[in-house]
């Protein structure tokens, strides 16, 4: 019983170990390198313009769109994991054609998501624009 | 004894999230704690000896929840507005009604604290008697038999209640599209 | 390293949870609380599975208690992210009518 | 009950170590694998740049070192001898944590990554599955550094990646959904031990549906990695550095070992899952010490292999735009992954899991079985 949870302490060894190998090497840096900052050197980037405005705009809500279909399918896939991790043993024992159908129908239900999103055009990254002759922006179709 | 360690980091750490996603003033760093404490809760469930539950909050929370709490941060303009209001960060309560309902609030408020301390100490002395851990084996396929037998239904419905989640909050953020084409159209005016 | 003390910690996350929907006026601020809450819950379920009852089910419990707060994170963060687009604003108080 | 790389070597010694010695081995063990993975990142760079070089006809770094092999600790210690900048306009806070997400995650999935039959940290029931959910740190990681940094490159650059890591996450996952289905378990040890050492016995030849999954599995493990032809995020030419653009001396090293760390698990899982992982032919040395090296052995083998295809990729395909980024992934291959899971399903259904060559052999018998 004990060994059982042994399996665990690399997991936390790791993950200190990749804290403490940032702190570490940042601790032993500021000891070598040099630290003389100025004004332009702790300015954003921006090709050598002064930045105008702060970064943390408002952003295209065709990112969230992307996330929110991510999240069904993730949720979709951590369901189906135990599903399959079994599906072998069912199938020896000869219940096979009943598991089949029922995870048939798991995704079956979940592909009439996906298809609703690509008909509706959410799965189109940007929507193209066509300019015509006026300079006049059309959307497709 | 490893159990133990685990157990305390792992409590530390939701604790620790859980209190600073209440204390911080900025949402993203809300959002950051709250990873912490989900980390934090997925680590319970392995002292718990729920394997499988503990890799699924790490897929779903950390890969997926979070990521879109933080867009949808981003999105609504970086949570800037909320960082300078004050220090203490839990807002006042409005104040609202007069002397009498403040009474009968208050007397309220003492007969559901009797009543929910009851409740909990019954609660805490039932879990003391039933102090018996057992261990799962093998969760995962547990899981996956019990999924296709006995709770297959629950199985099948989730994956509808996810394309009416899917559907609904596509149609919900979809940007409209009459937007697009006025916007076009104010082009051509000016 | 006994149930009280995963009750104690789920009570812990479910007060922190409701304090930030209580306190906080931000929309996002509000379901992060929903999410403290809702974990609280399911960290509830697989400690009772372990000590009380020694079932499976409960694992199956907690992990619809997922399945189910995926899917409200993402319909609720739809809901304000179209209520910013049209408001300028995710202030919980500037969500008292129901018309745009 | 999980194996762990102590429990092997108890039963190989015949002993029961107390919990002290038991930490102190996982510790010297850990020690062990994330030196060498640090050293395989640090030679990734090197490696990347003699490739480069060799395709594009030039010399390559040729002056630190013996065929400069020792360029990487040159560039590791100009790296930590740079100044240390944090923009001011930045969030102090998430700019330090970025870089601790990616490399924490990454580290943390060397728990589970099948380097022999023995030599494997611990080999948790839930290996693959565990594995999925802490290398998705590395996309809240990613988006974190380029959100906190405050600079417009930086952030096209988090947002176009944490987009990219969690869009081409769907297809890995039904990928290798494919094969838990034909394995029947999700353990690392589970997964590896129904092939063979020759390639008859691997997944990808299982049967016409695994060997689309390899595939879509590695072309999306490119887009995981951020790695051209999907390298979005840092694209230097249009986004100046990406993510990182703000990032400076050992912050910005820690990302770029991540990275190349990253490349090295995602090929060690397509060389496990698909390519038999650790199995030697004829399983040579059994396990014993020596078959444990020969078994180490062929798993380098096989993911180096697939490094070095991962790194020809870079320097022969040009890289996409992001609306074809995002076409490729959902449009292409979530049907095809989607499919290849139902077809994989039915075909085990239909054929009792056996592989297509098996089944050629047992008509072949039939057939001349029937013909005397």
């Amino acid at each position: 019983m004990n060994q059982n949870f042994d399996a665990y302490i690399p997991i936390i060894v790791l993950m200190t170990l990749g804290i403490l190998m940032v702190i570490g090497a940042l601790i032993v840096g500021s000891l070598i390198r040099p630290k003389n900052p100025n004004k332009l050197k702790l300015q954003p980037y921006e090709c050598g313009e002064d930045p105008t405005g702060s970064a943390w705009a408002n952003f295209n809500v065709r990112f969230y769109v992307v996330a929110l279909i991510f999240i069904i399918f993730d949720v979709e896939g951590a369901l189906m994991f135990p599903v399959a991790a079994v599906f072998k043993k069912f199938n020896e024992a000869g219940a096979g054609g009943a598991i089949l159908i029922s995870v048939l129908i798991f995704i079956a239900v979940l592909i009439q998501g996906i298809v609703y999103c690509w008909k509706k055009g959410d799965l189109d990254w940007v929507k193209s624009y066509q300019v015509d002759g006026n300079d006049n922006k059309v959307a497709e179709k | 004894m490893f159990d133990q360690v685990l157990f305390y980091i792992s409590a530390f750490l939701t604790v620790f999230g859980a209190i600073l996603v209440v204390l911080e003033r900025n949402l993203m760093h809300s959002c950051i704690f709250l990873l912490t404490s989900l980390m934090g809760v997925a680590g319970l469930y392995l002292t718990l000896g729920a394997e499988f539950v503990a890799a699924t909050q790490l897929v779903v929370y950390v890969g997926g929840v979070v990521i879109l709490m933080l867009f949808a941060v981003m999105l609504t303009g970086g949570g800037l507005e909320e960082i300078k209001k004050n220090i203490v960060s839990v807002d006042l309560a409005p104040s609202m009604g007069n002397l009498i309902t403040y009474f009968w609030g208050a007397l309220s408020a003492v007969v559901f604290l009797l009543v929910g301390g009851k409740i909990l100490t019954s609660i805490y002395s039932s879990a003391v008697i039933a102090d018996s851990p057992k261990l799962f084996i093998k969760t995962v396929e547990e899981i996956g038999t019990k999924l296709l037998t006995d709770h297959v239904l629950m199985f099948e419905m989730s994956s509808v209640l996810l394309l009416g989640a899917l559907i609904g909050a596509a149609v919900i953020s979809r940007p409209s599209k009459v937007n697009i084409f006025q916007k076009g159209e104010d082009d051509v005016s000016h | 390293m006994s149930l009280i003390s995963y009750l104690v910690i789920s009570t812990i996350l479910f007060i922190c949870g409701l304090i930030v929907i209580i306190s906080r006026k931000n929309i996002v601020a509000m379901l992060l609380g929903i999410e403290l809450i809702l974990n609280a819950s399911a960290l509830n379920f697989v400690a009772y599975g372990k000590y009380v009852s020694a079932h499976i089910d409960s694992h199956i419990m907690s992990l619809f208690i997922i399945v189910v707060a995926a899917a409200e994170a993402a319909v609720g963060l739809a809901i304000v992210i179209r209520f910013f687009q049209i408001r300028e604003s995710i202030h919980i108080d500037n969500a008292a009518q129901l018309q745009s | 009950m999980n194996d762990t790389i102590v429990s092997y070597i108890s039963s190989l010694a015949n002993i029961e170590f107390s919990p002290l010695f038991v930490f102190l081995i996982f510790l010297v063990a850990i020690l062990i694998i994330v030196n060498v993975m640090a050293l395989i990142g640090g030679l990734g760079t090197y490696a990347e740049r003699k490739i480069s070089a060799d395709i594009q006809m030039r010399q390559g770094p040729n002056r630190v070192g013996p065929y400069g092999l020792l360029q990487f600790l040159a560039d590791g210690v100009k790296m930590i001898m740079k100044e240390d900048i944090i923009p001011t306009e930045s969030n102090k806070l998430l700019y330090t944590i970025a870089p601790v997400l990616c490399l924490s995650g990454i580290l943390a999935t060397f728990t589970v990554l099948p380097f022999s039959s023995g030599f494997i940290l611990s080999d948790l029931n839930i290996g693959i599955f565990y594995l999925l959910g802490v290398s998705s740190l590395v996309g809240v990681g990613i988006f974190l550094g380029g959100y906190s940094s405050n600079s417009k490159w930086s952030m096209l650059g988090g947002m176009r990646g944490a987009s990219q890591i969690i869009s081409y996450e769907v297809p890995v996952t039904l990928s290798i959904l494919a094969i838990v289905l034909i394995a029947g378990g999700l353990s690392f040890k589970t997964l590896v031990s129904g092939q063979t050492g020759f390639p008859n016995g691997w997944y990808i030849f299982h049967n016409p549906f695994t060997f689309i999954a390899f595939f879509v599995y590695f072309i999306s493990a490119l887009a995981e990695a951020n790695r051209a032809p999907f390298d979005l995020p840092e694209a230097e030419s249009e986004l100046v550095s990406g993510y990182h653009t703000e990032y400076s001396g050992m912050r910005f090293a820690f990302f770029a070992l991540a990275e190349y760390m990253e490349v090295f698990v995602l090929c060690g899982v397509a060389s496990a899952l698909f390519l038999g992982g650790y199995k030697v032919p004829f399983d040579l040395g059994g396990d014993t010490i020596i078959g444990q090296f020969l078994q180490i052995g062929s798993f380098f083998t096989k993911t180096l292999l697939l490094y070095y295809v991962v790194i020809w990729v870079r320097w022969t395909l040009p890289r996409l735009r992001v609306d074809q980024l995002m076409t490729v992934c959902w449009k292409y291959l979530t049907p095809i992954a989607l499919f290849n899971l139902i077809g994989t399903a039915v075909w085990i259904w239909a054929f009792d899991g056996k592989s297509i060559l098996s089944l050629i052999l047992s008509i072949g018998a039939s057939g001349s079985a029937g013909g005397h």
